[in-house]
C-alpha cells in the first residue's frame, strides 16, 4: 500500500488511471473527458497515456453516452461514463430508470451491467442554473442501481475502485465543492465502503448523519458544538444504496437524537427516507423526532443567495437545539 | 473549414429496391441480383413458420394463456431476412413485435413469449443466440446496439449488430443519438426500420414529413437504402449487403422496409378507429408468404413439410404457454444486484414471512 | 350543478370536454390521443368534436410533447399532454425538471406554465415492464410542479379541471386500475382539492394515509378491521405537493398512530415523506413508529407476481398489528 | 405505399453562401442579391456595439463581476443576423453564448447578464422583447421555440420564431425532436445552427460525419442552407429569406452558419488544450465585423459615431454590473408557483427568523 496526498480530483483520476491499468476493460467516455481531461480535469491525461480507445470523447448526447455504455457493459466491457453536471443527466433518465437499472432483473441476472455513471452533484460553488442539483433522490428511490457518494479524496480513490469493480451498475455521485479538497490517500484495492457507513467523529449527546458535500459542514458544526459543550456524533451515510442501516442506528441508539443534513430539496428525498428508517427502527431510544436540515423546496437559487439554500453550520446547530433537551 | 459536402452516396434509391413483383415475378429491371436457390427455400421455410407463430400466439390471447401480443403478420419478411442475414457472432436487438426475428435467430419461442405471458420479463438467455432482450421503450435499444458493436470492435472481433425499430420510433431522440454514435464511431450496425405505415394509431404522415424514412441517414453521414419489405428476395440482398459492409469496416447503414402490419398494434388495439378495412385488403394482395411461393412454386410434398414442421413449433409453443409455470416469489429480490442488498434481504424474509402464515390460514 | 354516474375515465375525458368547451386555450396533444381517443380512450371523441387544431396526435417523443408544450403554455394555450404509460414519460424527465419546474422561478414569474401533464400510473392491471411504475416521487422531489393523484371519479373530474385551471404546471398521476371504478360524479367547477387531503373513512384506532391506487385497498382493510373490532381511519392525501399538512397530521394525532400505504417502492419515496414530516410533527402523539407498506424496493415485477408487490389488505393489517398495541 | 422521395429542394448548397468575400469584396457568382446599404449600416453598428459588450463582459469577468462569460467574440454576425431578420412580433430562443443576439432583440445588456452575474437565472422580461431566457441545457429550448411558433399559428398570427443552437446541440435527441415536431406541425421556426467547430473542447469531426449541419433537414423534410457566418450580408439575406417563407406559410427552416468561435469556451476554458493558437489565427483573417467594414468603407467620423455608442453601451454595462443588488431572499419563494405552498410558506418563515437571529448576534 502506498499513500499520496492528493486532492479529490486528482484522487478520483487515479482510481481511473489504476482501475484501467489493472483491467483492459475499463473504457471512460462522455463530453470533453478526452484531451481536455474533463471540465474538472477528472479525466486528465487518460486519452494521452491509454489511447483513444480507451478514453474518448462522444458527441454531445446524455442518453446516448449511457445507452451505448449500457451496449458496452452487455458486450465484456467495464464503461465508466461522466455526465458533465448534475441537470445534465437527466436527458439519461430513460436510459438510467429503465435499462441500467432493471437489465439485470430483466434478464434473472444472464446481463449484468457493471458501468458508473460518474455526476458531479450538488453546489456550493456558486454556479448558475442546472449545475448544482443535489440529484440522489432519483437514483436512489429507483431500485437496481447503486448510488454512492465519498466526502473524502480517500473515499473518493477507493469507492471508485470498488464501483468499477462491481457487477453491477453504480451511480457515483462526486460533490463538486469538495473536488479541491485535499488529504493523504490510501493507494489500492482494498476498501468495502460500497455499503458500509462510517463514524467520522464521536459524538455522546446527538447524531449528526450527513454524507457527501453536508459531511464537512456537519463536521465543522460538530466543533462548534463542542466548544458550546455540546458532543456531536458525526455519521457519512457514504452508500445511499444500499444502506448501512446497521452502523446508522447503532450511532442514533447511541445518543437518543439525530439530525439528517443533507443538501437537496427535502421532500421526497433521500433525508425523508433516513428520518423515516431510522424512526421505524429506533422510535423508543430517541428523545426527540429527528430533524431535517435540507434544502429548500425551491429550485437550486442563484450564486448570490445560494448560501441560504444549503445547510449551514448555524442550521445544524438550530436543529440540535430544537431536539428537545428539556426531556433529558 | 468547408465539409464535403456531398450526400449523393447517403441517399437512397428513388423507389424501394424491389426483386420479386407483387405478382411472384421477379421484376424486370431489377437493380442487383436474386439471392440463391437455398437462401430463398431457407426463408420460405422461416416465413411459413413465422406466419404460423403470429397466428398461434393470436390464439393463445384469446385462450387467455398470453396476456397480450403485438403481432407481426405481414411483416414476417422483414424479420425473417433481419435474422437470416446474421452470422452466429452477430447480434441482434429486437422490439416487443420482433418475436420472429428472435425465434430465427435460435430462441425457444415459448423462451420469447414469457414476457407476454407474464412469467418474467425477458425468458431467454441473451447471450446464448446473441439476441437482446425484447426493447419496449421505443428506440432505447439502438443505443445498446451501438455499444455491443463498438465494444466487439475495439476488440477487433468481427460481429455486425441488427437493431430493429418501428417507423414511430424514429422520432424519438434515442434514434438520432443511436446514429449518430454509430455514424462517429463508425460502428458496425445494420438500422432497420420496418414502416408498417402506423405506430399504433398515427399514421407515417403525422411521424414524420422527410421524404422517406431512409433520408434520414443523411444526417449522420449514414447511407440509406429502402426496400420493399414484402419483398424477402430484396430483403435479403439489401440488409445481406449491409451487413457485409458494416463487418468489411464499412460503418453503419440505414435501411427502412415498407411494410404493413396486417393486425391491430396489439389484440388491445381496435384498427377500425384509424384505418379502413380496404386499405388493410390491399395489403393482403402484397402478402410476403405468396409472393414467394408463386416464385419459388414449390411443390406440394415440400409445401406440406414445411407445414408440418411449422405445425411443430405452433405445438410447441401450445404446450408451453399452456404448462402453468409458478413463478418463484423468491426469484422477486434474487436478481436486482448481483447480491442481494441487506434492505432486499429484509424484504425477502417478510414476504416468505408474510406467506407462510397466510398458507398456514388456508 | 348536475350529477352523473361515470367511470373514472369517463370523467376524466369530461373534465377535459368541459374545460375545452369553456376555454379556447385548453389544447390536448400527445400519441394516439387523436381519432384513437388513447389507448385508455381518456381523450375518446376530442378530435371529432374540437377539432384536430384542438386535440391532435403527436410524432411519437415525449420530450418532444413536453417541450412544445412549454413553449404553447408560453405562448397564451393550456396544454393538456397525455404521457401513454408512466415509463413513458422518462424521456421527458429533462423537460419536466429543467424546464416545466423551474420556468416560472427562472424568470420571476413572468412566464407561467399552466400546463397539465397527464400520467396513467402505477400497476394491478397486469401490464408487462415499463407500464406500471409508480413514479410521483420524482416528481414530488421536484420543486415546481404540483403533483396530484385522485382515487375516485368525482376526484378524477374536480382535481383535472382545477389542474387546467391552475396557472401553475400540475403533474396529474392517474391510478390506471382505477380508470374503471365507477361513481355518481358531480359536474361543473367548484373543488379545491389540490393542496386539501379528505378524510374518506372515519376511525379512531389508527390512520391509514393512503393516496391514489391505494385508498380503495385501504378502504378495503378497513372494512376487515372493522369486522375484528379495529377501527381505522382512512385519509385520501390526493394533493402530495402542495401536501396537506393539516388535515392529515389532526388526523394521526386524533388515533396516535398510523401506517402510510403506497405503490411505490418505499426507498425515498413519498411514503417516506409522508413518515418523516408527520412524525417531525406528530412525535408526541404517536404510541408506535409509523409503518409503511410500500412497493417493495425492486423492480415492477411480472403479472404473475405483482400480486406479492402491491400493498395488500393482510399487508396493511399486518402492519396495524405492528403498531404497539400493547402500549395502549 | 411510395413516398415521393425527392429530397433535392431539402439539401444545400454545395458550399456556404457568401456575398461578401474575406477580403471585403462582393464575391464574382453571388447566388444572391446584397442586402441594401441601410440594411447593412443597421448591422455594422449592431456588430461594433456587440464586439465591445463581448469584450466588456470578458473584462469583467476578470474584475470579478461576473462570474463567468460565454463569449461570441467571433460570432457577432450570426447573432446580429438572427435579432436584424426579425419582426418586432416573432420570438427569439437564445441559448448561453447569444447575449448578444438578445441584446440585438432590444434586451437591456444589464439584464442580459443578471444569469452571469448570479443575482438571478433570467435578468429580463420574455415578453418585452419575445426573448425566451437564455437556455442552458442544450438544446432544449428547441422544441419551446416550436411551441411558441405553432401556438401562434394556432390563433392565425404571422409569428415566426428564430431558434439558435449550437454545433455540439444538434447531437442532442431535443434537437432532433424539435425538428421533426416543426415539420410535421409545419411551425414557422428557423432553426440557426452556429457552428463554430467546437463543443467546448470537442471538434465538429467527433460530433457528426454528416456532410454538413444543414444536410440534418432532409431527414426531417426541411431544407438546409450553409451559410458564411462571418459574412453578416449572406446571413441577412439566406435568414431573411427563411423567415419570410416561414411567415408565409413554408414551415420550418435550418440553416447552418459556419462561424468560430476566437475565445474560449467560457473564461473558465482552457482552449489550448484542445487547439493550435495557428487555427484561431487563421480566423482572424475571417473577422465578421473587418469584412463589413471594408466592404461598406465607413467614413472616419461614421466610425468613431459608431464606437462612441458602442463604448456607451459599455459604460452601462459596467456601471449596472458595478452595482450591487442585495438579492431579496424572499425572492426565493416567491415565484416558486404562483402562490407558495404551505410548506414554502414555513420555510420561507423559517429562513427569515434565521436571518433576523443572525442579525441580532452581529
Ligand atoms: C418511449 C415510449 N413511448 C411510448 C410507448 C408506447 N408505445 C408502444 S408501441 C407504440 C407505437 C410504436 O410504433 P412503431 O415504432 O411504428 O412500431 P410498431 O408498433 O408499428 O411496430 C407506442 C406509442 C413506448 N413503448 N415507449
Ligand atoms: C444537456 C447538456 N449537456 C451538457 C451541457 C454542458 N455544456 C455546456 S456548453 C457545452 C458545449 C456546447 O457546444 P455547442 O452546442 O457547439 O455550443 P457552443 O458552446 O460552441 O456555442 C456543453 C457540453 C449542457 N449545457 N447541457
Ligand atoms: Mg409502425
Ligand atoms: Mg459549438
Amino acid at each position: 500500500m502506498t499513500h499520496e496526498k492528493l486532492t479529490m480530483a486528482q484522487a478520483l483520476n487515479r482510481a481511473l488511471r489504476d482501475a484501467m491499468t489493472e483491467d483492459p476493460s475499463v473504457v471512460v467516455f462522455g463530453e470533453d473527458v478526452g484531451p481536455l481531461g474533463g471540465v474538472f480535469r477528472i479525466t486528465d491525461g487518460l486519452t494521452a497515456d491509454f489511447g483513444e480507445d480507451r478514453c474518448f470523447d462522444t458527441p454531445l448526447a446524455e442518453s446516448g453516452i449511457v445507452g451505448v455504455a449500457v451496449g458496452m457493459a452487455m458486450n465484456g466491457m467495464r464503461p465508466v461514463v461522466e455526465m458533465q453536471f448534475d441537470a445534465f443527466a437527466y436527458p439519461a433518465f430513460e436510459q438510467i430508470v429503465s435499462h441500467v437499472a432493471k437489465m439485470r432483473n430483466r434478464t434473472r441476472g444472464r446481463v449484468a451491467l457493471p458501468m458508473v455513471i460518474r455526476i458531479p452533484y450538488a453546489g456550493g460553488i456558486g454556479g448558475v442554473e442546472h449545475h448544482c442539483d443535489s440529484s440522489e433522490a432519483y437514483y436512489a428511490h429507483t431500485p437496481g442501481l447503486h448510488v454512492v457518494t465519498p466526502s473524502t479524496p480517500g473515499d473518493a480513490y477507493s469507492m471508485l475502485r470498488e464501483a468499477i469493480a462491481s457487477p453491477d451498475p453504480v451511480v457515483f455521485l462526486e460533490p463538486k465543492k469538495l473536488y479541491w479538497s485535499k488529504e493523504e490517500v490510501e493507494l489500492g484495492r482494498s476498501s468495502a465502503a460500497i455499503g458500509r457507513a462510517v463514524i467520522r467523529r464521536e459524538g455522546t449527546d446527538a447524531t449528526i448523519i450527513a454524507y457527501g458535500p453536508s459531511v464537512p459542514v456537519a463536521l465543522e458544526a460538530a466543533e462548534v458544538a463542542d466548544r458550546e459543550g455540546r458532543s456531536l456524533q458525526v455519521v457519512d451515510v457514504r452508500s445511499i444504496v444500499p444502506f448501512d442501516d446497521e452502523t446508522i442506528c447503532a450511532a442514533v441508539r447511541s445518543t437518543g437524537r439525530a439530525v439528517v443534513v443533507a443538501e437537496a430539496a427535502g421532500f421526497a428525498s433521500v433525508a425523508s427516507e433516513i428520518v423515516a428508517r431510522v424512526t421505524e427502527r429506533c422510535f423508543h431510544s430517541l428523545a426527540a423526532p429527528i430533524r431535517r436540515v435540507a434544502g429548500l423546496d425551491i429550485p437550486y437559487p442563484p450564486p448570490k443567495l445560494e448560501h441560504l439554500y444549503l445547510p449551514s453550520v448555524d442550521r445544524i446547530l438550530d436543529a440540535v437545539d430544537d431536539l428537545q433537551w428539556e426531556n433529558s | 473549414m468547408d465539409m464535403t459536402g456531398d450526400a449523393d452516396h447517403l441517399l437512397p434509391s428513388d423507389s424501394p429496391v424491389t426483386l420479386i413483383g407483387t405478382d411472384g415475378h421477379p421484376v424486370a429491371d431489377a437493380s442487383r441480383p436474386l439471392p440463391d436457390d437455398a437462401e430463398l427455400r431457407r426463408a420460405l421455410a422461416s416465413l411459413i413458420t413465422a406466419r404460423r407463430l403470429n397466428d398461434q400466439a393470436y390464439a393463445l390471447v384469446r385462450q387467455g394463456r398470453l396476456a397480450v401480443y403485438p403481432s407481426s403478420h405481414g411483416q414476417e419478411a422483414c424479420q425473417v431476412a433481419a435474422a437470416q442475414v446474421l452470422d452466429d457472432g452477430d447480434w441482434l436487438f429486437p422490439t416487443y413485435r420482433d418475436t420472429v426475428a428472435a425465434v430465427g435467430r435460435g430462441v425457444d419461442p415459448v423462451e420469447a413469449l414469457t414476457l407476454l405471458k407474464g412469467d418474467w420479463h425477458c425468458g431467454w438467455d441473451p447471450y446464448e443466440h446473441k439476441v437482446a432482450p425484447h426493447a419496449t421503450p421505443l428506440a432505447t435499444q439502438l443505443p445498446h446496439a451501438v455499444g455491443v458493436a463498438h465494444a466487439a470492435r475495439l476488440r477487433g472481433e468481427s460481429t455486425v449488430v441488427m437493431a430493429l425499430c418501428g417507423d414511430g420510433g424514429t422520432s424519438e431522440g434515442d434514434f438520432h443519438e443511436a446514429l449518430n454514435f454509430a455514424a462517429v464511431l463508425r460502428a458496425p450496425v445494420v438500422f432497420l426500420i420496418q414502416n408498417n405505415e402506423y405506430a399504433i394509431s398515427v399514421p407515417l404522415a403525422r411521424q414524420t414529413a422527410a421524404p422517406s424514412l431512409a433520408h434520414k441517414g443523411v444526417g449522420y453521414g449514414i447511407p440509406g437504402e429502402r426496400v420493399d419489405g414484402n419483398d424477402i428476395a430484396a430483403l435479403l440482398s439489401v440488409l445481406g449487403e449491409a451487413v457485409a459492409r458494416a463487418r468489411d469496416g464499412g460503418g453503419p447503414q440505414l435501411v427502412e422496409a415498407h411494410t404493413y402490419r396486417m393486425q391491430a398494434h396489439t389484440n388491445a388495439d381496435d384498427a377500425t378507429r384509424y384505418r379502413a378495412d380496404a386499405d388493410v385488403e390491399a395489403w393482403v394482395a402484397r402478402d410476403p408468404i405468396t409472393r414467394l411461393k408463386t416464385f419459388l412454386a414449390p411443390g406440394d410434398s415440400e409445401m406440406a413439410a414445411l407445414h408440418e414442421q411449422a405445425e411443430k413449433v405452433a405445438e410447441h409453443v401450445r404446450d408451453g404457454l399452456n404448462r402453468d409455470v409458478e413463478p418463484d416469489p423468491a426469484d422477486l429480490f434474487a436478481h436486482v444486484y448481483a447480491e442481494p442488498t441487506p434492505q432486499l434481504r429484509e424484504q425477502a424474509a417478510q414476504l416468505a414471512d408474510d406467506q407462510m402464515r397466510e398458507g398456514a390460514l388456508r
